[in-house]
């Protein structure tokens, strides 16, 4: 008989891809109907609901859950039992559809607490947006974008020296609200956020230095403002920063605002180490919350239709995200768009170096950012030095960690 | 004797039956007061002497360990600080800007609804639009706030994002949020002073607008005035709104203040019993400066 | 700020065509007056006539609809109510309610006395002469106030004081000040008599000492005839006579006149005209002659005091007499008044001062004959207009008194 | 500089030409400070208002223009009207606004009169309550409230969204204030003439303090129309959200907000609040003057 | 609720030792009093000596410090003010600010004639009966407002009319009651003296038609006399004395009460016990005998009525004369009051009534001689209190009217 699903998100602006999903799943499942609980404002407090409605047992049947915290939903939610495992389910399905569908990087996005408990279904690794015209007048070629951050850096330095009020670049590291940006500095580097042990952490000593140092060289080489990261959004849309780092999310966003001032490109994201860079991936995974067998089994179709190519295609269409699902880059789906819109392809470039999302042992995530977010800042503004900045870091993050 | 002791009984009815029609007249409101504030204060004086995490299935007594560590927390300590700052700055400017504009308006005869409207406007305003607005305003290079600072020849701020200017913006986004409301208040108030008053005050001289403020208004207005006071106060002490989407306690920490940071133990962190000892030394932090200044001030604005 | 004030030497009051409406309430309509420097000028008649209003536009509290007022011989219509240094005692008090009684009796020789930097709090604490200048005020407060029999409650709030002492505050604060002009609005009528007595001989002093104009609004008879230069009767926005005390009193320009002043009012009769122009009263013509008609109606205005009992006294000037019947004695202690019906169809009747002695030969019921003298009679038209007496033989009592030594 | 408006300021009359130019210049001063402080409060209105009615390639641009150069408000209007529910949400607005309000003004009213005027034990501590509550930030009985309305089965109902707000220290404190200061002697004279303590407080004391009561209600409503953070902790039916919600729709943290649709929505929304302020605004200017008492 | 109210069918009034104080200032002390059914009392005093604590303390409004109120014979003092049903006017006035004078006087009429329900609104609007409530109230206080001259002033509100007008919403809002005592603080203090006339007769018909109590407080001397059945004279928050009126202006009890009452005040005139009891005045003995120690200081009252000019008259009774010399005529209207300087080393002076034909016949600055009746006169002891004469034969003239047919 009928299965209605109460399906739970983030971010009410989202409605603009959840919708059309919907649409299309009940048109292809006419037994099964869909019902959107009223979205939560953000990832927080969509967990902070999750985490209510568990104690009351008022929990939706799907929730989209920010790959940030996934683990510790995960952990909640498994004490009370309420979070179903995917990896029956996952297993329950023939092998060669799951192998065309998603890759292992993709599935490892939604394991947390050893098993599959979501599926990605928006992913985003950063990505590098840049004003064609600025790149080409500082004497760049706006088709081949540096691929390291020194070069990367000199190309900024010119870009600022060849203009009067413009920055060369901006990466809003120093006010992110969580640690994306500074996981891909780690990460691209090859290093590790934590140390084999998982006690301490692995981007501490000459490494971490020399990213501080960068960081800071964004401020006095290419003339990057601290300010906001929306407010630095604006700048660059309003055409006075020359490279500007992002989620992809927002390109359908930015290439709107831009209309035709000047030329937006995108381009992949400097990667130092090339053989064991990495980048962090935000966005989120679908999970089960659902009781009733027959709610789970339907929610499990959901979650199959949502991570497919055909909503991925609107997913990516809509926003700009970094599809999850193997097949939606083919011509079947969203070639025509991507040769049409080439800014939207180069995330794809990036999903093989996407790595899960990984917390710090303690619960103290958040907090460890904060922390470590003061002491960049304040070596971006030239008032602490790396190396006593990284120190700081290490030694704060260490402290936290217990 | 007899009559003595009737009569004696008779006259407690009296007062019975008054303080009875006062406890009456306060009970509904006594009611909902126990039921959505005084029990949930109770369950979190609980919470606070427990180390219950947010969504955890059980909890351990600790005492008062929490508020031990709280006392000694520096992130707390700063925050206090930071939240002082903004409450020096936005009660008087809330307060005596308020009262300055409702003084102006009030004499005001056809622009009066006209100016009402505008300073009335930011009250009605939702953060999720006016975030964004402020954003660009104070935008370093794109606002028109810091277009009129260039062209006036000082250089562009970036007034959120500096350290020493963020808490200050935030301060004065405060006041603007704030004074239109501040501002009815005190319209109420003078509506409510008798005109006649101020006739006397004419004739007797005291005629320009400082004596006449001095003679009448601002003895007359002290109901409203206190109330405003220790409302803008509260709400000052209660900042939490502006920091969380404009800031969020950034940069580097100068506008974390003392409900933000409660926040992020409670709900960033799930520190729940930590954040709720917080919240109680929040609590009785204002409610003894608000307490304190309510009753010395009600002896005075009153006749 | 005060230099046209201080130019007017002369404390005149001119209205003229003074008029005045609350929306569709006409309240005054065309006021003229001119009241000399120095005059003491009061305002009389019934509750609602808009003497109130009047006075509020001399201060220029109310702005007229339209008309001029003039103090000192200058227009001070652009003028606002300080500029205008007049003093006033309102109708309602209006005190400070927030001040004791020394700072409300203060307030104006603060404001006249004082820089303004010497005024405002904290900045005051700082100025040397400011205590000097308290002193001052503080001995004229306190000889006010003694004027006024307030000595003991000079710290108390208006909220803690009886009715008449807050409205011996309000006078206080119009008393302590030195003004062009005062204008009281009924500032007695909540006081007993024994000090309204003090305080009429007190404002009598005060007139006389600083020699200022008063325009003063009283709604008691004695107040009016025994302070005033000259006495202003009011109707329903208009001004029905503007005379000396006694003019009203004894030379009414109208039977509205007639009737509003003196207490118990004038006993009115009806009468007619009879050939050669004799007033007849009940049937019986009268010696008095008016310039009338024959036919006409006219009503006879006899003073309860004009009135006495018993057959008429040739000796004393024309005497005419009726009969009537006592209907009640009312006891003033001083004296008795009273109340006889007529023994004619007409119900009406008329009322009688007595002293105790003469009121003790009368028995209520009994039957008496009233007479009066003519000379102390008025003959209103039917439009209600004094007649004078065609011949100068029964002129009135005023008039005959002057004539005397 | 008037500070009231007294009569003496009628234009009519003939004035001398220093003081007409010293009235002149205070009128301009008075008016001086009034506009430069209408500027600062106006200013984040004419930014939305201008962002409603631009396409998108024209909000962030470095020259600053007041008009944008292709009209975009149609657009960016329907946009809004159409991809959120705004009209609903404003009706749920509606409903929860009259529904708190009403509730606090019955509650507060006959509380604040209790604490003002009558004498009753406990008084003083019944005012540091209230004064506790206004102290205490809405997350606070957040949890225990969620909770307890989840065990009535309450939860998804309007009756939840508003239960919290009921009571209103707010205006407790407010009226109180107000009614210290009504003349004693009329309410002894209702007393007299055997009106009810209960109609005392709503037909002799309420209409006086008709400017508070007007100053407070549009604070209620402003609060709770712009309320998001309690509805949606109660509320996982979006048919019932409130107004706010609407904005939330274009305002994206994660994907970047849709500025022409969000200050659309935006000023959709504020326009109800400031027809309301216009409404009651006319209670602030006749208040009832105490002429009742000499 | 009434179920008390309803027994009780008589509306006496018995204060027992009535006490209060504000903080440090006493203001009542131990104030006794029994009014009677259908009394009409009358309480007059200084300025601020307690008459309105004591009708507050009545009402119930204020609550005494000790003693207690009786209304009917039942305590009240566990009463609430509506429950002793009482109507009072207050000196303030205390109109409803934001009700037009029709609903101000209708209140107490829509409190006592209709349920709760009906009042309610909405409700109402439901309600047939009450319209035909509504039609009786309107016409009630169609009847009262015309009593009260009110009738085109019925849909202003207070804050629209003059202060008379005011006082009169006031009063009406009383006189449409219909309860078991009337409280009346001033009532009449702002109005003219003919409309007070008129409400003083109307006042009288309303006690005579509803034989219920009335406590007036008043100021004029005039209402104090011809209205009440008693006067109580308080001061100081005590009850000199208590009596008919005429009582109390003919056998003050004592100096203060003889001062008090009458206007002009009497003349007091200091004076010795010489020989025998007899009263000496400036040194010569009079007929007067009163028992005092030879040589004790007295002093004389003489009312301003009983002087008259000229020679002794032996025919009527025992008359005395001192010498003085005219320093002021006073003029109002009806009679004058004459200022004589007395020619003694005594500074002081006396007044005196006269008409104005005797009054013409005096000039300012001449020595006259005075004579008055020694039987109208009082004397008082050292202490304040008046003595009786010692034989019978010169008793006062209340005592000798009473005697007469
Ligand atoms: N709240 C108060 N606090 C202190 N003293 C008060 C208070 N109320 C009244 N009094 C004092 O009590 C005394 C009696 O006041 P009350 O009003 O009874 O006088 P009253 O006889 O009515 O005078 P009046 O004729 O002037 O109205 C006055 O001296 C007054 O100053
Ligand atoms: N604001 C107003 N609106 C309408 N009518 C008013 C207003 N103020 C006063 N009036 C009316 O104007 C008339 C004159 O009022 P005013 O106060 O001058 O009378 P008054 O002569 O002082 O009377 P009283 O002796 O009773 O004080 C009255 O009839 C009054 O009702
Ligand atoms: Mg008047
Ligand atoms: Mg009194």
């Amino acid at each position: 008989q009928d299965v209605t699903l109460d399906v739970f998100y983030a971010f009410p602006a989202f409605a603009k891809f959840h919708e059309p999903i919907a649409q299309e799943f009940m048109k292809a499942h006419p037994k099964i109907k869909i019902n959107f609980r009223a979205p939560a404002a953000s990832y927080d407090e969509g967990h902070q609901t999750m985490l209510r409605q568990s104690v009351t047992n008022q929990l939706p049947d799907v929730y989209y859950s920010g790959f940030h915290l996934l683990s510790e939903l995960v952990e909640a939610l498994d004490k009370r039992k309420q979070i179903v495992d995917l990896g029956p389910m996952l297993a329950a399905e023939p092998e060669a559809w799951r192998k065309v569908n998603y890759s292992d990087a993709l599935l490892s996005l939604g394991q947390a607490n050893g098993k599959q408990s979501g599926l990605a279904f928006n992913a985003s690794t950063p990505l590098m947006y840049y004003n064609a015209e600025l790149v080409k007048k500082a004497g760049g070629d706006p088709d081949k974008m540096p691929d390291n951050w020194a070069a990367l850096v000199a190309l900024a330095k010119a870009i600022r020296a060849g203009a009067t009020d413009v920055a060369g670049m901006a990466y809003n590291i120093h006010d992110w609200p969580d640690d994306w940006l500074w996981r891909g500095m780690i990460l691209q580097g090859g290093a590790t956020l934590l140390d084999d042990s998982g006690k301490k952490v692995g981007f501490g000593g000459a490494y971490g230095e020399k990213a501080l140092q960068t960081l800071r060289s964004f401020v006095t080489e290419a003339g990057m403002p601290l300010i906001d990261w929306d407010q630095s959004r604006q700048q660059f849309i309003a055409g006075k920063i020359g490279i500007f780092f992002d989620t992809p999310a927002r390109l359908r966003q930015v290439t709107d605002l831009i209309g035709d001032r000047f030329t937006l490109k995108t381009a992949l994201f400097p990667i130092d180490d090339k053989a064991k860079g990495k980048l962090p991936t935000g966005g989120n995974a679908a999970l089960i919350t659902a009781k009733d067998p027959a709610k789970q089994k339907a929610a499990w179709e959901f979650i199959k239709f949502v991570t497919g190519p055909e909503a991925q295609k609107i997913v990516v269409e809509t926003a700009g995200y970094m599809p999850t699902n193997l097949r939606a880059g083919s011509d079947e789906f969203l070639g025509p768009f991507y040769k049409a819109n080439p800014n939207f392809r180069t995330i794809n470039g990036q999903v093989d170096r996407a790595a899960p999302w990984q917390g710090y042992p303690g619960n103290n995530s958040v907090r460890i950012w904060r922390t470590q977010r003061e002491v960049i800042n304040s070596v971006m503004r030239g008032e602490t030095a790396p190396k006593a900045g990284i120190e700081r870091i290490v030694s704060e993050t260490e402290a936290l960690m217990k | 004797m007899t009559a003595v002791a009737q009569g004696a009984a008779r006259s407690r009815r009296r007062r019975w039956i008054e303080q009875a029609t006062g406890l009456g007249f306060a009970l509904p409101a006594l009611a909902l007061l126990f039921l959505t504030i005084l029990l949930p204060l109770a369950v979190l004086l609980y919470l606070s002497m427990t180390n219950y995490e947010f969504g955890a299935i059980s909890a351990d007594w600790v005492g008062l360990a929490n508020f031990q560590k709280a006392l000694g927390d520096p992130i707390i300590r700063r925050s206090v600080v930071n939240t002082l700052v903004y409450v020096a700055v936005v009660v008087p400017g809330g307060v005596f800007g308020a009262l300055l504009i409702a003084i102006l308006v009030h004499g005001r005869r056809r622009t009066r609804s006209f100016y009402e409207v505008i300073y009335f406007l930011p009250v009605t305003s939702t953060l999720i639009a006016m975030a964004t607005v402020w954003q660009f305003l104070l935008h370093p290079a794109l606002g028109p706030v810091n277009a009129v600072l260039r062209s006036l020849g000082f250089g562009q701020i970036a007034f959120l994002s500096e350290p020493t200017t963020a808490l200050p913006t935030l301060a004065v986004i405060g006041i603007w949020q704030l004074l239109g409301f501040n501002m009815i208040l005190f319209l109420a108030g003078l509506s409510a002073i008798p005109r006649d008053l101020y006739e006397a005050a004419e004739i007797d001289g005291a005629s320009n607008p400082i004596d006449r403020f001095l003679t009448i208004t601002w003895p007359l207005l002290g109901p409203t005035t206190m109330f405003v006071i220790v409302t803008t106060m509260i709400t000052a002490f209660k900042i939490f709104d502006t920091v969380a989407v404009m800031t969020r306690g950034g940069p580097m920490g100068t506008t974390e203040v003392l409900l933000y940071n409660i926040y992020l133990e409670g709900f960033q962190y799930f520190h729940t019993g930590y954040a709720a000892a917080l919240t109680f030394i929040f609590l009785a932090f204002i409610l003894v400066f608000s307490v304190a200044q309510t009753f010395t001030l009600d002896k005075k604005v009153h006749y | 700020m005060h230099g046209q004030a201080e130019n007017r030497d002369m404390a005149t009051v001119g209205l003229q065509s003074i008029a005045k409406s609350f929306g569709a309430t006409k309240v005054l309509g065309g006021v003229d007056l001119s009241i000399a420097d120095g005059e003491f000028l009061t305002l009389v008649g019934p509750s609602g006539c808009g003497k109130s209003t009047l006075i509020r536009i001399i201060a220029g509290l109310e702005t007229q609809d339209s008309g001029s007022v003039a103090i000192g011989g200058l227009g001070v219509d652009h003028m606002r109510p300080h500029e205008r240094r007049v003093a006033m005692v309102f109708q309602s008090y209006a005190l400070y309610p927030h001040m004791s009684v020394r700072s409300n009796i203060a307030v104006p020789l603060t404001m006249s006395r004082m820089t303004m930097r010497q005024r405002l709090p904290l900045v005051r604490l700082m100025s040397r002469s400011r205590r000097e200048i308290m002193r001052g005020i503080d001995a004229d407060v306190a000889a006010v106030a003694a004027q006024l029999q307030l000595e003991h409650l000079l710290d108390r709030r208006p909220a803690q004081l009886s009715g008449g002492q807050r409205q011996r505050v309000a006078l206080g604060r119009a008393m302590v000040r030195n003004p062009d002009v005062f204008l009281m609005d009924e500032p007695l009528s909540n006081l007993d008599a024994k000090l309204r007595v003090h305080m009429r001989t007190e404002l009598a002093e005060l007139h006389k000492r600083l020699g200022v104009t008063f325009i003063y609004v009283t709604h008691d008879q004695i107040e009016a005839m025994t302070m005033s230069d000259r006495v202003a009767m009011m109707d329903a926005g208009e001004i029905l006579q503007l005379g000396k005390p006694s003019e009203l009193y004894d030379l009414p320009a109208s039977i509205k006149v007639a009737q509003f002043i003196g207490s118990p009012a004038i006993n009115l009769l009806p009468a007619t005209v009879g050939p050669g122009g004799r007033v007849e009263l009940f049937g019986r013509p009268l010696a008095r002659a008016v310039e009338e008609p024959a036919g006409s109606a006219v009503t006879l205005g006899i003073r309860a005091e004009a009135l006495s009992i018993g057959q008429a006294d040739p000796g004393h000037g024309a005497r005419a007499s009726f009969s009537a019947r006592l209907r009640r004695k009312e006891n003033l202690g001083s004296e008795f008044i009273l109340h006889f019906d007529l023994a004619g169809p007409d119900a009406s009747g008329v009322t009688m001062r007595a002293t105790p002695a003469s009121a003790a030969l009368v028995q209520e019921s009994s039957e008496v004959t009233l007479t009066f003298d003519e000379g102390l009679c008025h003959v209103f038209n039917s439009a209600g207009r004094r007649l004078e007496a065609r011949d100068g033989s029964s002129r009135n009592t005023i008039v005959s008194l002057k004539a005397w030594p | 500089m008037a500070e009231t408006a007294l009569p003496s300021g009628a234009a009519a009359r003939p004035v001398p030409a220093g003081a007409m130019a010293a009235r002149l210049l205070s009128l301009v001063a008075v008016h001086a400070v009034l506009v430069a402080g209408a500027v600062f409060m106006l200013l984040p209105f004419v930014w939305m208002l201008i962002t409603s009615v631009k396409p998108p390639a024209e909000i962030f641009t470095a020259q600053i223009s007041l008009w944008p150069k292709n009209f975009y408000g149609v657009e960016n209007y329907t946009f809004a009207l159409s991809q959120a529910p705004l009209l609903r949400f404003a009706l749920n607005g509606l409903i929860l606004c009259f529904g708190i309000l009403a509730v606090q003004l019955l509650v507060a009213i006959p509380c604040a009169y209790a604490l003002a005027k009558l004498n009753f034990p406990g008084r003083n501590v019944v005012f540091v309550l209230v004064l506790l509550g206004l102290c205490i930030p809405v997350q606070v009985p957040a949890m225990p409230l969620y909770i307890a309305l989840a065990e009535l089965g309450l939860l998804n109902t309007y009756f939840s969204m508003m239960a919290p707000f009921f009571l209103s220290v707010f205006a407790i404190f407010l009226l109180r204030q107000f009614f210290r200061s009504f003349p004693d002697d009329i309410i002894h004279a209702a007393r007299l003439d055997g009106v009810s303590e209960f109609e005392i407080v709503w037909r002799i004391v309420t209409p006086s303090a008709w400017p508070a009561i007007a100053a407070f209600s549009v604070f209620s409503a402003v609060a709770h129309w712009n309320d998001l953070y309690w509805p949606l902790i109660v509320i996982s039916d979006a048919k019932m959200a409130p107004p706010p919600l609407g904005m939330m729709f274009f305002a994206d943290a994660e994907t970047g907000s849709n500025y022409g649709a969000l200050t659309a929505a935006a000023t959709v929304l504020t326009a109800p609040l400031v027809i309301a302020f216009l409404i009651a605004r006319r209670r602030f200017i006749d208040g009832v003057t105490m002429t009742g008492v000499k």
